[in-house]
């Protein structure tokens, strides 16, 4: 239970410390940043519970004033800005990354890790973003689908990132894959 | 049931591995002196030896008491007569402020909040650190921060403390500092290092080596063998090291 | 401490921290409903008065915080008013100051001990064990703890890489870092355990 | 151009602050030995003084030059004349592999991957850890790190090694036998330690406090000096500490 608690803060700070790495933020009010990278890692390598757990932490230490959103982002407001369907999308992103990856014998592997953050965490994740700024900038679908366009590159980028990263990590600390879940 | 016994560490045909390579395969080691001393070369098994007499890992076989509590198990009781304190402060801090992790502990032990303020209060006091009073550890020194892991075990008031190489890096000023500290606990200690020096004043020393015990009593002896046995191997040290 | 909290005290800060949390939950159902121009005006003209009444100090750091989303909040404004649609640009500009301003504002003047303690009797109420209330606690303090110590940690790698490559760090640095986090997680997990654990 | 000052190590009127608190106020230091000590309490600028030495860090006023090389502007040329060594190897091994590992600074000076591969293998020979070559890192014991961190600095050449508290929690045998190596190099080194045993045969002793040069000179009388000033602050300690 120890570990499970320390491993979960630790990847909520992880998203956290990506975060703060210098992103650039789009016309449109939402930055390209290595935080999905975090959320990706969360369900790949803590699996989909405590992945999901871990987001959630993050999320609500944004909300009581740390200052780990995009660029240094603290508190309330960062859930009035135009990226917060991403932010809700986060969790539920890292919960099926979990997801998926378990279906596979070694779900901390390259291809399960890369094809699970491929699913969760740049269709999903995406969509909710999607969502969030039809709504919150007055826009149309398609004009909204158009403004997450260029994240995609980078987030395909991302998911084959969490997928080495994943399978090195599982190569150094064999014991990590019997703490997923 | 008879009493349990005061003041003992008793470790019985005691096996541990760790992923799959064994560490100790069948030690026993009973404990009774007030100071003793742990050496032994890197990798020799000497943390995982505290360890197990925190009960922070469970034997794959045999058993660890200490003072008759099954420390592994009981973990209740278990905090309350072994404190351990780590090589690396910053790995034993888990609290952004000092009063939470002095608290935490106290906690722990079924205090009250209101009791633990109290007993963090009074331990701040004892060590004359009022000041450190809601203090973010982010501020504090490398040298306050071992203090502060210091008190954080003390306030618990165990009868054992384990301290496991606790002073590496640290300055003489603060070495002499902390170690005056230790020397006037009453509490039994069981000292992990490699600064030979510091056992000079201890009962007993043990000399571990591959999870075996190779050298068991009195300091100068045990000492002065393992120093003869060092620098012979460091002569050769190129083809076997 | 890595947090949001100003230092500058003020008249909000005495305020109770469920009182604000609760004011800032009807003013940002205002701003969500509202579409009439000059009742978001008028909001955001309260919100700059708030900032205002605590002094000078603590409205520049509060238009620091902001400065990001006012380039932001222009450039959809500056879109929306190409599109043909100037209502709309300001409605939407006027909105998404006035939300993260007066969230903010809220943010700045509690104290993070305040927050926790907040949500920590809001979980009581809707009766959460004490158990899991205390594993929450812990939680918000590791991460707390760990996002320092992660940056310092890149940092160390970053400078070993400088110390033999003129060129930038790569990253190839991530892996290790993970490990080393990741080992560092199973000793505070450790020391945890060690006194009392969860 | 007058030929660049060979072996010297010239800082003029540094200053260098650390999140807007002042770590140095004008330091100005030249060295020209070959073995230099540097002592200090926690805190003192001791590590900060290395990075300013490695080129690590750029001073905010005033001027770090290593042979004549302006180590903080001149990266390329800095790698090739000063190589550090930090506390703690695992901040400083990057890569999986021991010939990675080894590789990584050769490729940086410009070498082709063969000649780089030349080097680590006649690096490793020269030690006598050939079998090391493809070994993955996490099998070495913590003692086989620090050796691997040197190994991968010597590789490099430079002129001068800078060592930052480079053997702290090491046991004896590996701790002299790592001293045996230093002693017997060629290089100019630049020491920084607690363990103030270890610059016995050194020519100079520079003792920091807070930013600032309070002593300088021959081993003996500066760490004579050293010891007793920290044994009076130890004794101070409870109201001063
Ligand atoms: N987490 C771990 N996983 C696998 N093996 C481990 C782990 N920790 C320790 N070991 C192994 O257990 C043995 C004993 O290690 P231990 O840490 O007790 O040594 P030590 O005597 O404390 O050494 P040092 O002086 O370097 O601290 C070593 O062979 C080590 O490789
Ligand atoms: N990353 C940092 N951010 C802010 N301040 C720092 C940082 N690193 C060091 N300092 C400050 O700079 C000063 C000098 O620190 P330095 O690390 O050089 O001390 P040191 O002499 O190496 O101590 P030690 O013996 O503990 O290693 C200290 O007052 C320290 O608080
Ligand atoms: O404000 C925040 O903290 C959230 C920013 C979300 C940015 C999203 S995450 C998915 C997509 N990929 C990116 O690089 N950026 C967006
Ligand atoms: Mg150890
Ligand atoms: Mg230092």
């Amino acid at each position: 239970m120890e570990r499970s608690i320390a491993l979960i803060a630790l990847f909520a700070a992880l998203i956290g410390a990506l975060a703060l790495l210098p992103g650039l933020t789009l016309g449109f009010g939402v930055p390209i940043t290595a935080q999905t990278l975090g959320v990706m890692l969360c369900g790949t390598v803590l699996g989909a519970r405590k992945g999901a757990l871990a987001v959630l932490l993050y999320l609500l230490l944004i909300a009581i004033g740390l200052p780990i959103a995009a660029n240094g982002g603290a508190g309330l407001g960062v859930f009035a800005r135009p990226s917060v369907g991403y932010l809700v999308g986060f969790p539920v992103g890292a919960f099926v990354i979990g997801l998926v990856s378990s279906r596979f014998a070694n779900p901390m592997g390259f291809w399960p890790a890369t094809l699970a953050a491929l699913v969760g965490g740049l269709v999903v994740i995406n969509v909710f973003g999607i969502i969030g700024m039809w709504i919150k900038l007055d826009v149309t679908l398609p004009v909204a689908i158009g403004y997450a366009a260029p994240f995609m590159p980078g987030d395909v980028i991302k998911a084959v990132a969490a997928g080495a990263i994943t399978a090195a990590l599982w190569k150094a600390r064999p014991g990590l894959a019997a703490q997923r879940g | 049931m008879t009493a349990p016994p005061r003041l003992r560490v008793d470790l019985t045909d005691v096996a541990l591995a760790r992923d799959g390579r064994p560490v100790f395969e069948g030690l026993s080691l009973t404990l009774t002196e007030r100071r003793v001393g742990v050496i032994g070369r890197n990798g020799a098994g000497k943390s995982q030896l505290s360890r197990l007499i925190a009960g922070l890992v469970r034997p794959d076989r045999g058993e660890v008491r200490v003072d008759g509590i099954d420390v592994a198990r009981d973990r209740r009781a278990a905090i309350r007569s072994v404190g351990i304190l780590f090589q690396n402060p910053d790995h034993q801090i888990i609290f952004p402020t000092v009063d939470e992790e002095l608290a935490f502990g106290l906690t722990s032990l079924g205090l009250t909040r209101a009791e633990a303020r109290a007993r963090v209060t009074a331990t701040l006091a004892r060590f004359g650190r009022q000041d450190w009073a809601g203090r973010n550890v982010q501020t504090l020194s490398q040298g306050q921060r071992h203090l502060l892991c210091l008190m954080a075990v003390l306030a618990m008031e165990p009868a054992t403390i384990l301290l496991d190489e606790p002073f590496a890096g640290l300055d003489l000023a603060t070495e002499l500092m902390l170690n005056a500290i230790l020397s006037a606990l009453p509490q039994r200690l069981i000292h992990v290092t490699h600064d030979l020096g510091a056992l000079a004043g201890y009962d007993r020393v043990v000399w571990l080596d591959a999870g075996r015990i190779v050298g068991d009593g009195a300091p100068a002896a045990v000492i002065a063998a393992y120093r003869a046995e060092m620098a012979e191997r460091a002569r050769h040290a190129g083809t076997e090291f | 401490m890595l947090a949001l909290s100003s230092d500058i005290p003020t008249w909000a800060h005495r305020l109770p921290a469920g009182r604000k949390f609760a004011a800032l939950f009807g003013a940002s159902l205002a701003i969500a409903l509202a579409r009439s121009l000059p009742v978001q005006g008028a909001i955001l003209v309260a919100a700059v008065a708030l900032y205002l009444s605590c002094g000078p100090a603590f409205a520049r750091a509060g238009l620091r915080a902001l400065r990001g989303l006012a380039v932001i909040a222009a450039l959809i404004g500056a879109w929306h008013w190409l599109m043909g649609a100037p209502e709309t640009a300001a409605l939407i500009v006027l909105r998404l100051l006035s939300a993260v301003a007066l969230a903010n504002f809220v943010t700045m003047t509690t104290r993070l001990e305040e927050i926790t303690a907040l949500v920590d009797r809001a979980l009581a109420a809707l009766r959460t064990p004490a158990v899991l209330r205390r594993r929450l606690a812990l939680a918000i303090a590791l991460t707390i703890r760990f996002v320092p110590v992660l940056s310092d940690k890149a940092t160390r790698l970053t400078e070993a890489w400088r110390a033999r490559s003129p060129r930038r760090a790569s990253f190839r640095i991530v892996l290790p870092m993970a490990i080393m986090a990741i080992d560092d997680a199973e000793q505070v997990a450790e020391a945890l355990r060690a006194r009392g654990g969860v």
